[in-house]
């Protein structure tokens, strides 16, 4: 299937359905047609065509009804591809169509306040009761749990085996009794986030995903899909948080010093070089040859953006702040905030989604080749770990 | 002069940290910052039992006669526990701008039963002590302005300069307006005086007033960079991660080594600077100690993972301190620019470029 | 425009690095630089057999007709091995100072049969072009001296610019005295003409000359960079200490993964600096690039240990090439002023101090 | 003892021995009275005092002949702790008084090619025969070892058990048949350290330095004496290294740019914080509070000589060097040489006398407290060690 394929596709998808007519009618129109993403397989939203096409679906529906990429992004970006990858023909039918169309939102559960980096270390137990399991733990970091109907959830079915090896992955009901969602508040006052208590939740054996005791490359899959779409937005030169330092820088010749001037000066180059990496990794990917060069954009969009938040309250000499209330945020409004709150808020840039320390590590020893540490962990049950 | 803390000091230092570990402990600062900052109670114990509020302020004058170093661990101490109280607002800035005039409030201000503030605003600096100033006297009375004042919501009476004199105004005279501030720990607000009556307390050299608090500041950010430190030190003895704890990972190691070589300096800039409160000695404090409290800072955070992102946990308390003590007093930049006349290295001018 | 590397600028990498592997490993290179570094077989090789000097030159004066993405590879390469060959002197400096002539001297250059040496300072920049020249012309004759000249120990014939015009001399009319230069491997000279003969050869915009210079000097720094990159990883993969492959260590590794991230942005700004050398484009690349090779370079030293610090090591090459290529062409400092103006980030001048 | 009585035998010994006269003779009686260094013991060049007097002397004799601390150096410093604290009643007789007049001078052969942060791993074989002891093996950064009668030696006598307790520590007699001396050049050109191979070199077993095995103990005597030593000298306000730069940055104000201004403050601040705390280090030191600060002293000098230096060959546009001339040099005359000698020599502080990761590890661990990495080589026997 090409480009004229897809095209044709398109032109008579559109022929038959009206994009001013209902929203929701005209998505899941899109998703049968095959339209959603291109890439999956047919009757699940896909045409079994190459990723690269999709770029020209986008395009030419670009003026239609779209679907909500902020709020869906985790359903998207990792439910989705783990449900492929691993979910039985019923799961796949069940959940892809509604996740895509945003009729139902998905979150993660994952992170526990003991298992951070160390994430295969969780301790949220589930136990078979017959067709059930029963699940007890507490989640952490969850953004959008509270208008979530579905999550990826990670548990421990084994404590007797290492690790890796006793975990089991699940699809989990949100509106299981037993759940309990809480907003969970930043240093920025408002709360992005949630904790997840899970007491006591019954969830069928049909929403385990992948088998008993494979959680862990289940998980993988999720984690891969998170990392790569990180950071990896294209952005202009002197764009992103630097505009919004040199709007300010600009606007307020009477606070510019040369010692200021000379650290902007630096980490515009910065910034630029940096954007000149991503936007060679761009070509890399459009070109069939990914390299490593992914796994550390991450790493210097963080110090970036830290840096240069960290200066811009510094520049506007700013002692005050916008607002401390502490309320549900849907979305990251990095721009619309003050220099305080995008300060305080790009320190969370190098610990979610993986923190600089572990990608660190990662680009040591998968793209570097290094050694790894010495392992304390490897073949010791779960159970009698220290912790 | 000696770099060393006196045995005098030690005692002071460890009557503060016993009365803040009692009094105000983090949780209980994080608990209150949102209602009402400023713990006027425990300023009052402060002030009257263990007499911080007189340090600065001569025996005959009703004070203990003591000096910056006593005021430096005093400080210390508060930055510690970032402690809401108003130690360097009113017994260092408003106490020793009043100071020269000799002026009868200051036995008051000694004893705790009043608090004042200075009315500068937090970001001015010995380089320019204007900033965010524009208040006019006419008549014995005071009209304008004047943005970003630390200490004026715990203050009974504002310390006003206008043209080199100190005029003194009951705080119920101006209008005291808080925003929401970086630093919830130490609020700063907008003090607008129209027509306010005013008292002349004398002559004000307020560029030595803020080098003093300058000085002083650097003590609080070594305190600030301690606690940050050894909390980070204890919470990655404590973490496991992958069957270790967490400070067992030589990068973790090798990041804390650096910051305890960092804050060991700190430790003697401040002490210097309160030895010898030049304008070199001062400079240098600042200069050092203000960007080694919001590294240590920003590190402790990022060392304490997700917890340290959430408002339960108190670091950000000590970043939002750091962070805006690095602008309070002058910049670490602008402290090195004064030093280039200072210690005699020229910049380019009449140079290339 | 693209960021990534044509399959033509692949094979002649290849070409090139086959060659140097099998003529200029660093052994060589330690022992030739103290009796005569410039090694004019190997580029005679270069020259003759890959075409490597007439790569910028176009087809009808002789030359390859290729562009600053092939030179750019093939400094990648020569900087890999800190080959001691003048290409970036005379091929990529002098040539690019004669092509708006056309000069038929342009046809020697390509074949390699004739090597020259543009007699401007190394130290000279886009933005101080004149810096460490002064010559004047009178009748046809050139009198005065130009400091730090890079390639003219290797040198037939010199070009120089004075006053916006371009002169050939031949070497023999010139006096070149070569002192001991931090950069073993690319040593300057000073260059002396006393009414030596010149030959006009046309008009020369000196700083669009050294632009291009400091374009490709940017590859250079890359294969510099990667080179110290590689070999410390291969060191670190194999020096065991308490009883553990050095780079194993959590702190080395995250050292390295750093420094990595450092040279993927290198090679972004080298590759946008020899696909656009605009302005912006080049000083964005060596303001990145002269400190990324440097701090590479420093780094290995420090993670290869005592034998760093030995002369039969060759990493003190790399180091010695990286830090003169730091004031080469401008140092990264003059390329981050230029951007002030370039990109709209303006000084303090008319604010305060 | 204190300093009355110090000043008192300062003074008779004064009265009996002619400063003008033999300078040898007056060292040697110098020594025979106690005035060496006061607080060893008496008859061995000391008094049995405090070591805060032994700075009374020194002011006392400030106009008198005097040893030569840099050719001295390793003797004074450690080998003679060394020797005072391990050595048999003969060999302190024996070795400490031509060790403090200098009329034999002391090398240290410790490190080797493959045992340099990793000491104890050091291969260096000693093996016993009859009442001496056969030593094979290759010793490296050996300075003064060219003109050295005697060196402090460990090797390695028992390659079965784990690297610490195989070790002995020896005197060498460095004119034994068998030691062979080579200058090493390092990047400045010149050479300041040795080689030393080590050939079926005869000691007889009275130059053995504590027990058979417990060399390592012995050893860390000797390094810990080196630590102290290094990076400890007071400096004044701009001075040391910074000087040299502010000589040139004032002498040359065509070269000055507001990036190397604003660089070269920054600088400044760091230096002088650092000064500071090693004022303030001594201070303690004298109060007899050491703390743990001197631990950190070297590894702020490296970094900042090492800035610093970088500084000035930027500062300078400084293409050349001075001279690179392979030729032995006795001393490290930093400020003779040009910018680009220091540059490259203070490359090697953050190598020498323990690397800054050595440094930065024993931070960490002893003054921090924090716990030590997983260890993979204590308890295997030397020889099974991977390498």
């Amino acid at each position: 299937m090409n480009e004229a394929d897809i095209k044709q596709r398109v032109a008579e998808f559109l022929a038959g359905h009206d994009p001013a007519g209902d929203r929701l009618e005209f998505l899941r129109a899109r998703f049968d047609a095959g339209l959603a993403w291109v890439w999956f397989p047919e009757g699940l939203g896909g045409l079994g065509a190459s990723r690269e096409l999709q770029q020209v679906v986008e395009r030419e529906l670009a003026d239609t009804p779209q679907i909500n990429g902020g709020k869906q992004g985790i359903g998207l970006g990792m439910a989705a591809p783990t449900i492929l990858a691993f979910g039985t023909e019923e799961q796949k039918r069940r959940f892809l169509r509604p996740l895509w169309t945003g009729e139902e939102i998905w979150c993660q559960l994952f992170s526990e306040p003991g298992a951070g980096s160390d994430l295969a270390t969780l301790a949220t137990r589930a136990v078979r009761d017959g067709d059930e399991w029963v699940v007890d733990g507490q989640k952490v970091w969850t953004s959008g749990a509270h208008h979530a109907r579905w999550a990826i959830l990670v548990t421990r079915t084994d404590p007797e085996v290492p690790k890796h090896r006793g975990l089991t992955y699940f699809v989990c009901d949100m509106n299981a009794p037993g759940v309990e969602v809480r907003p969970l508040r930043q240093i920025t006052g408002e709360a992005e986030f949630n904790e997840v208590f899970l007491t006591g939740v019954r969830l069928s054996d049909d929403l385990r995903l992948g088998e008993v005791g494979d959680g862990w490359r289940v998980a993988q899959t999720t984690l891969m899909n998170e990392r790569v779409a990180i950071g990896g937005a294209p952005t202009r030169r002197g764009g992103g948080v630097m505009a919004a330092v040199l709007d300010a820088w600009r606007e307020r010749p009477e606070l510019r010093t040369h010692d200021l001037h000379q650290r902007l000066l630096s980490l515009w180059v910065e910034a630029e070089a940096t954007r000149l990496s991503g936007a060679r990794l761009r070509e890399q990917l459009a070109a069939g040859q990914p390299g490593p060069e992914g796994s550390g954009m991450k790493l210097s969009f963080a110090k970036l953006n830290q840096a240069l938040t960290g200066f811009d309250v510094e520049f506007n000499r700013d002692l005050g702040y916008d607002d401390w209330t502490f309320r549900r945020s849907e979305d990251v409004d990095f721009f619309g905030r003050g220099p305080g709150y995008r300060y305080l808020r790009a320190k969370g840039n190098s610990i979610e989604g993986g923190t600089s320390e572990i990608l660190r590590n990662i680009v040591a020893e998968r793209v570097l080749g290094l050694p790894s540490e010495p392992r304390v962990d490897k073949d010791v049950p779960w159970k009698d770990l220290p912790r | 002069m000696t770099l060393l803390y006196t045995e005098i000091e030690e005692e002071l230092r460890a009557s503060v940290r016993a009365l803040l570990a009692d009094r105000c402990p983090p949780a209980a600062v994080i608990e209150r910052v949102e209602s009402e900052p400023a713990d006027l109670d425990l300023w009052k114990t402060l002030a009257g039992e263990i007499g911080v509020a007189g340090l600065l302020i001569p025996e005959e004058l009703g004070g203990a006669g003591a000096g910056p170093g006593e005021a430096g661990v005093v400080l210390e101490e508060l930055g510690r526990a970032v402690a809401p109280v108003p130690f360097l607002t009113s017994a260092v800035l408003a106490t020793r701008a009043l100071l020269p005039t000799r002026d009868a409030l200051l036995g008051e201000l000694a004893e705790g039963r009043r608090t004042a503030a200075l009315a500068v605003s937090f970001a001015a600096s010995p380089y320019r002590p204007q900033r965010g100033s524009a208040v006019r006297a006419e008549g014995g009375r005071l009209s304008g302005t004047v943005t970003g004042v630390a200490g004026a919501d715990a203050a009974d009476v504002l310390l006003v300069p206008v043209d080199g004199e100190l005029y003194a105004v009951e705080a119920a005279a101006a209008v005291v307006t808080a925003g929401p501030s970086l630093d919830l720990t130490r609020p700063v607000a907008t003090v607008t005086f129209d027509r306010a009556e005013a008292r002349h307390a004398g002559a004000c050299d307020l560029a030595a007033v803020l080098r003093l608090g300058a000085a002083l500041l650097a003590s609080e950010q070594l305190g600030v960079a301690e606690w940050c430190l050894e909390t980070t030190l204890g919470y990655v003895k404590e973490r496991h991660q992958f069957a270790r704890p967490v400070g067992s990972f030589q990068a973790i190691k090798h990041r804390l080594a650096d910051l305890w070589l960092d804050v060991v300096r700190a430790r003697a800039a401040a002490r210097n600077a309160v030895a010898d409160p030049s304008a070199v000695s001062v400079a240098v404090a600042q200069a050092w100690n203000a960007g080694v409290a919001v590294r240590v800072a920003e590190e402790a955070l990022q060392l304490h993972g997700g917890i340290g992102m959430t408002w339960e946990h108190p670091v950000h308390l000590y970043l939002k301190r750091a962070k805006s003590s690095e602008i309070a007093l002058g910049t670490p930049g602008d402290h090195r620019a004064a030093l280039a006349s200072l210690v005699g290295v020229p910049g380019p001018e009449g140079g290339e470029q």
